[in-house]
C-alpha cells in the first residue's frame, strides 16, 4: 500500500541539506507552508537558495527564515511585501543575494522546469534592465528573452486537502504557486490541512497529482501569518 | 505645472477610462488608482476582473468578519470571488496574460514616455529594493494597456515625458493614458490629447506633458 | 450580462472561413466533438488546416470531414487509428498533406501558442527523423530541438459540462486535448452536454476558465463515435 | 535463428519483466506486451500506471457493459481508474513524461542498437503512413527505459542489432531489453547478457543477437 505520509513537518524537512535549493510556495502569506518552513528552522540547514514570489513579512514563516540567516540567496518577483523588513537589512548587509524575476517569467520557468523544458522565448521584461544581459531573440517579427527553467531540491507547497498518493488539492488563491513548485521541486513536500485515503478525492477536481508529491504531513489547524504577525509572534 | 486638485478627481478619472471599456471585458487592475475604476462600472456592462494571483472573477472587498486570509488580490488585499469565478494556478495565470487573453490592463505610471514606454516598478536609485511583480509580463502580454495617473508628480514634474528616466517596465507598450487634466492617446505621432477635463485648456495640458502634445480633442468628441 | 452560450452547432461554426486553421479535440473517439465537426461539413469551409491528435474512424466525425475533402492539412502525432481508411488515402493521394508531431511536443507546442511562449526547447525526437532539419541547441550538456509554439484561428472543443461564462469541465480522458486547445484557438467553441448559469461550477474544479472559450453550445446528448461506426452510419 | 516458442512465454517475459519494478513506480505501459506487466505485479508491491492520454492510476479493463468511451488508455481501448487516480490534460500529461516524473517506460520495439538507440515506430517505407504517438516523448523523458519483445523477427531476424535500420524512436534511450531468450542490459560496451531463460545456452542467445554480446549471468545471479 502506497503511502506518502510522514508523521510530522520535522520529519518531513529532516534531509534538507545545508546548501539546497528549496522553493517556496505562497503569495504573500496566501498558500505560505509555515508549519513547513519553521520545521526548517529548527532544523537548521543554511546556505539555502530560496525560489519563493515574496520574502515574507514580520518575523515568522519565510521572514523568519531569513531573519535566521539561512538563506544566502533569494530568487522572487516582489520582495517588498508590507511588514517586510527583514530582507532590505539582509540584502543592504550583503548576505542575501537577490534575483529579481517578472512574476510570469517566473513561474513559466517554474513550470518549464518542471515539464522537462530547459529554456523557452518569453516577451516579458524586453528592454528593461532585467532582460539586459539576457539573450534575445526575433521570432514572427517581436524580440523575446530566453529564458530558462527552474528546478529546485525540494519544494515547500501549502495543499488544503491531500489524499495517501499525495493527490492535492488548494485553497483559492493560496493555490497560487504551489502545483507548478510541486512538479519542480525533486522532492516535493506538501502539507495539507485534511489527509484522505486515495479514493477519497474526485479525479476529476485534482489539482496536483499524486506523482508531483512525495510526502504529505498532516498540519491540521495551520498558523495564519497576518494573525501572528498582529500578535506580535516572532519565530522561533 | 499643475496642482493636483485641478480636473478630474481620482474617481472622476477612474470613471472616465471605465467608460472606455466594452462590456464583457476581461481586465485587469494595478494597484491603487485602477482599483477604483471597479466602482465605477457603466450601466449595463459587466466586466471581469483577473487577479494574477490566480483568479478570474474578482468581486469586491468582502463585509466586514468575511475576510479570508488566503483570498486575496495581487496587492495582497482581501476580495471576494463572483459567480461564474474561477481559481487557478500562476502558470495558468500568465498565460492569460501573456497569451493575449485578458482585454485590458490597467496601470498605474511613475513616467510614459511618447513612444509608450512605462517605467512604473524601479526608481532606480541605489540601495533600493526592487520589486517587480507581474508588471512586466502584463505590459507585454495584455492586448491594450492603458494607464491612469496624476498628469505630474507631486512635486508638479511632468509623469509624461520624451524619454523614461526611470527604468521601464516595457518599450512602446502604452495605449492611453487617463489622467486628472486629459485622456492621451499615444500615437506614431507621440502623445495626442483626445479629451480634456472640463474647464482645463489645451494650452494647461500641453504645459504639463514633457513631451509635444498634439491636439485631438475636437477629433474624438 | 455576459452570456456565450449560441442556440447551435450550426451557429457557433457559421463564421469559419475557408482556409482556417482549426484544432479538434480528441484522442480517438475520447473527446471528440461531433456535433460541431458535422455543423463545419454542413457549412462547407474548405482548405482547412487541421490540428488534431488522431485523423479520426470510420465515416462520422474528423474521418468525415476529411472524407468531405474539406482538409488541406493536418497536424497530428497518430494518423493511424483503427479503421482509419479515409486519411491514408486523401494522403497517399496527396490532396491532404501531414505534418507528423511527437505527441508530447504537440501537447506542448499548443499550450505554448496559448500561453504566449513563442518557442520552446525539447529533447523529445533528438536523433530522429522527426528532429530532422530542425535547429538544435546543446544545454546543460544535453541536446534538444527548437519547437514553435502552435495557435489556431478556431478550435472545437468538447466538454462535459459549460457555464454561461465558459469555464469548462471535461469528463474522464475526454478531457485530453481540450484545455488546451481552448487555450490556443483564437476562437474557441465548446460543445457541452450540460451547460448551466454562471455560479453552478465551484470556482475550485473549472478546468477550463472562461476566458479561453468564446461560444458555448448545447449539445445534449452527444454523438458516440464507436456506437455510429458500429451502426454502420457515415456523415453526412 | 529461435524460434518464437524457445525460452520464456510472452506472459512470462511480462512476469520477469515485473520483478524488476520497484514498489510504488509510476510506470507508462505501452501499447502489446508491455501491456500483460499489469497482470504480473509481484506480491506486496504496488505500481501506478501512467498513460499519456491523461490519466494517472489506470485500473484494469472494465467489466463488460461498463466501458465508457471516454475512459481509454493510449491504445484506445477501455480501462477503468483505480481509487486515488488523476485526470489532467495531455500538456501536464506530458510535463509527467518530458520532466523526469516517470520511474519507468516499457515499450515494444522493431530494433534496439547495442548504443540503446531504440526503432519502434515506422519501417521508413515509401507510402507508408507514419505515426508516432507519445513514443519520442517517453523515450526522451522517462527515468528508465526497458523494451519488452521477441528476441527475433518472425522472419527469425534479430531485433538486436549494432545499428538500427528503422528510423529511431532515440538515440542511446533503451536501458534494459527484456526478450524471450534472455535479460539484456545496454551497457558502455554494448549488450550484456544478464539472465537467461530457463534452459537457453548463452550461444543460443548471442547466435540471436545482431551484436556482439558479452556475459554477465554469473553477475547477476
Amino acid at each position: 500500500m502506497i503511502s506518502k505520509q510522514v508523521a510530522s513537518a520535522a520529519e518531513a524537512v529532516a534531509d534538507i541539506p545545508d546548501g539546497a535549493s528549496i522553493m517556496i510556495g505562497g503569495f504573500g502569506e496566501a498558500g505560505s507552508p509555515i508549519e513547513l518552513i519553521h520545521a526548517l528552522i529548527d532544523q537548521g540547514a543554511k546556505n539555502l537558495t530560496v525560489i519563493s514570489n515574496n520574502t515574507g513579512s514580520g518575523e515568522v514563516g519565510l521572514a523568519a527564515l531569513l531573519q535566521a540567516r539561512r538563506v544566502t540567496k533569494v530568487i522572487c518577483s516582489f520582495p517588498k511585501t508590507a511588514n517586510s523588513t527583514v530582507f532590505p537589512e539582509l540584502y543592504n548587509e550583503g548576505f542575501t543575494a537577490l534575483e529579481l524575476v517578472p512574476q510570469g517569467t517566473l513561474a513559466e520557468r517554474i513550470r518549464a522546469g518542471g515539464a522537462g523544458i530547459p529554456a523557452f522565448y518569453t516577451p516579458a521584461a524586453v528592454g528593461t534592465p532585467l532582460g539586459e544581459e539576457k539573450e534575445t531573440r526575433v521570432l514572427g517579427g517581436r524580440e523575446y528573452l530566453l529564458e530558462f527553467g527552474l528546478t529546485a531540491d525540494f519544494a515547500l507547497v501549502k495543499g488544503q486537502q491531500a489524499d495517501t498518493f499525495g493527490n492535492t488539492l488548494y485553497n483559492k488563491t493560496a493555490r497560487n504557486f504551489g502545483p507548478i513548485m510541486a512538479m519542480a521541486g525533486a522532492t516535493t513536500i506538501v502539507q495539507a490541512a485534511n489527509v484522505v485515503a486515495a479514493g477519497e478525492i474526485d479525479p476529476e477536481t485534482v489539482v496536483t497529482p499524486g506523482i508531483f508529491v512525495d510526502r504529505v504531513v498532516h498540519v491540521v489547524d495551520p498558523l495564519v501569518e497576518s494573525k501572528l504577525i498582529a500578535a506580535g509572534v516572532s519565530y522561533p | 505645472m499643475t496642482d493636483g486638485a485641478q480636473g478630474w478627481t481620482r474617481e472622476q478619472m477612474a470613471q472616465r477610462l471605465a467608460q472606455d471599456i466594452a462590456d464583457g471585458s476581461y481586465v485587469n487592475l494595478g494597484i491603487g488608482i485602477p482599483e477604483l475604476i471597479a466602482n465605477h462600472v457603466p450601466e449595463g456592462r459587466t466586466f471581469i476582473y483577473h487577479t494574477e494571483n490566480g483568479l478570474l472573477g474578482m468581486g469586491p472587498a468582502p463585509d466586514e468578519g468575511d475576510e479570508d486570509p488566503e483570498l486575496v488580490n495581487a496587492g495582497k488585499k482581501y476580495v471576494t470571488a463572483i459567480d461564474g469565478a474561477a481559481f487557478f494556478h500562476h502558470a495558468d495565470s500568465f498565460a492569460m496574460i501573456r497569451g493575449g487573453h485578458l482585454d485590458l490592463s490597467v496601470l498605474g505610471a511613475m513616467q510614459v514616455s511618447q513612444h509608450g514606454d512605462l517605467a512604473n516598478w524601479s526608481t532606480g536609485k541605489p540601495g533600493a529594493i526592487p520589486g517587480v511583480g507581474g508588471a512586466m509580463d502584463l505590459v507585454a502580454g495584455v492586448k491594450q494597456v492603458f494607464v491612469i495617473t496624476q498628469h505630474c508628480t507631486k512635486a508638479g514634474e511632468p509623469k509624461l515625458v520624451e524619454q523614461c528616466a526611470y527604468p521601464l517596465t516595457g518599450k512602446a507598450v502604452v495605449d492611453r493614458i487617463y489622467t486628472n487634466l486629459a485622456v492621451i492617446e499615444v500615437t506614431a505621432d507621440g502623445f495626442a490629447c483626445i479629451e480634456r477635463a472640463p474647464g482645463v485648456a489645451f494650452d494647461t495640458v500641453a504645459a504639463a506633458t514633457g513631451a509635444p502634445l498634439i491636439d485631438r480633442c475636437g477629433a474624438a468628441s
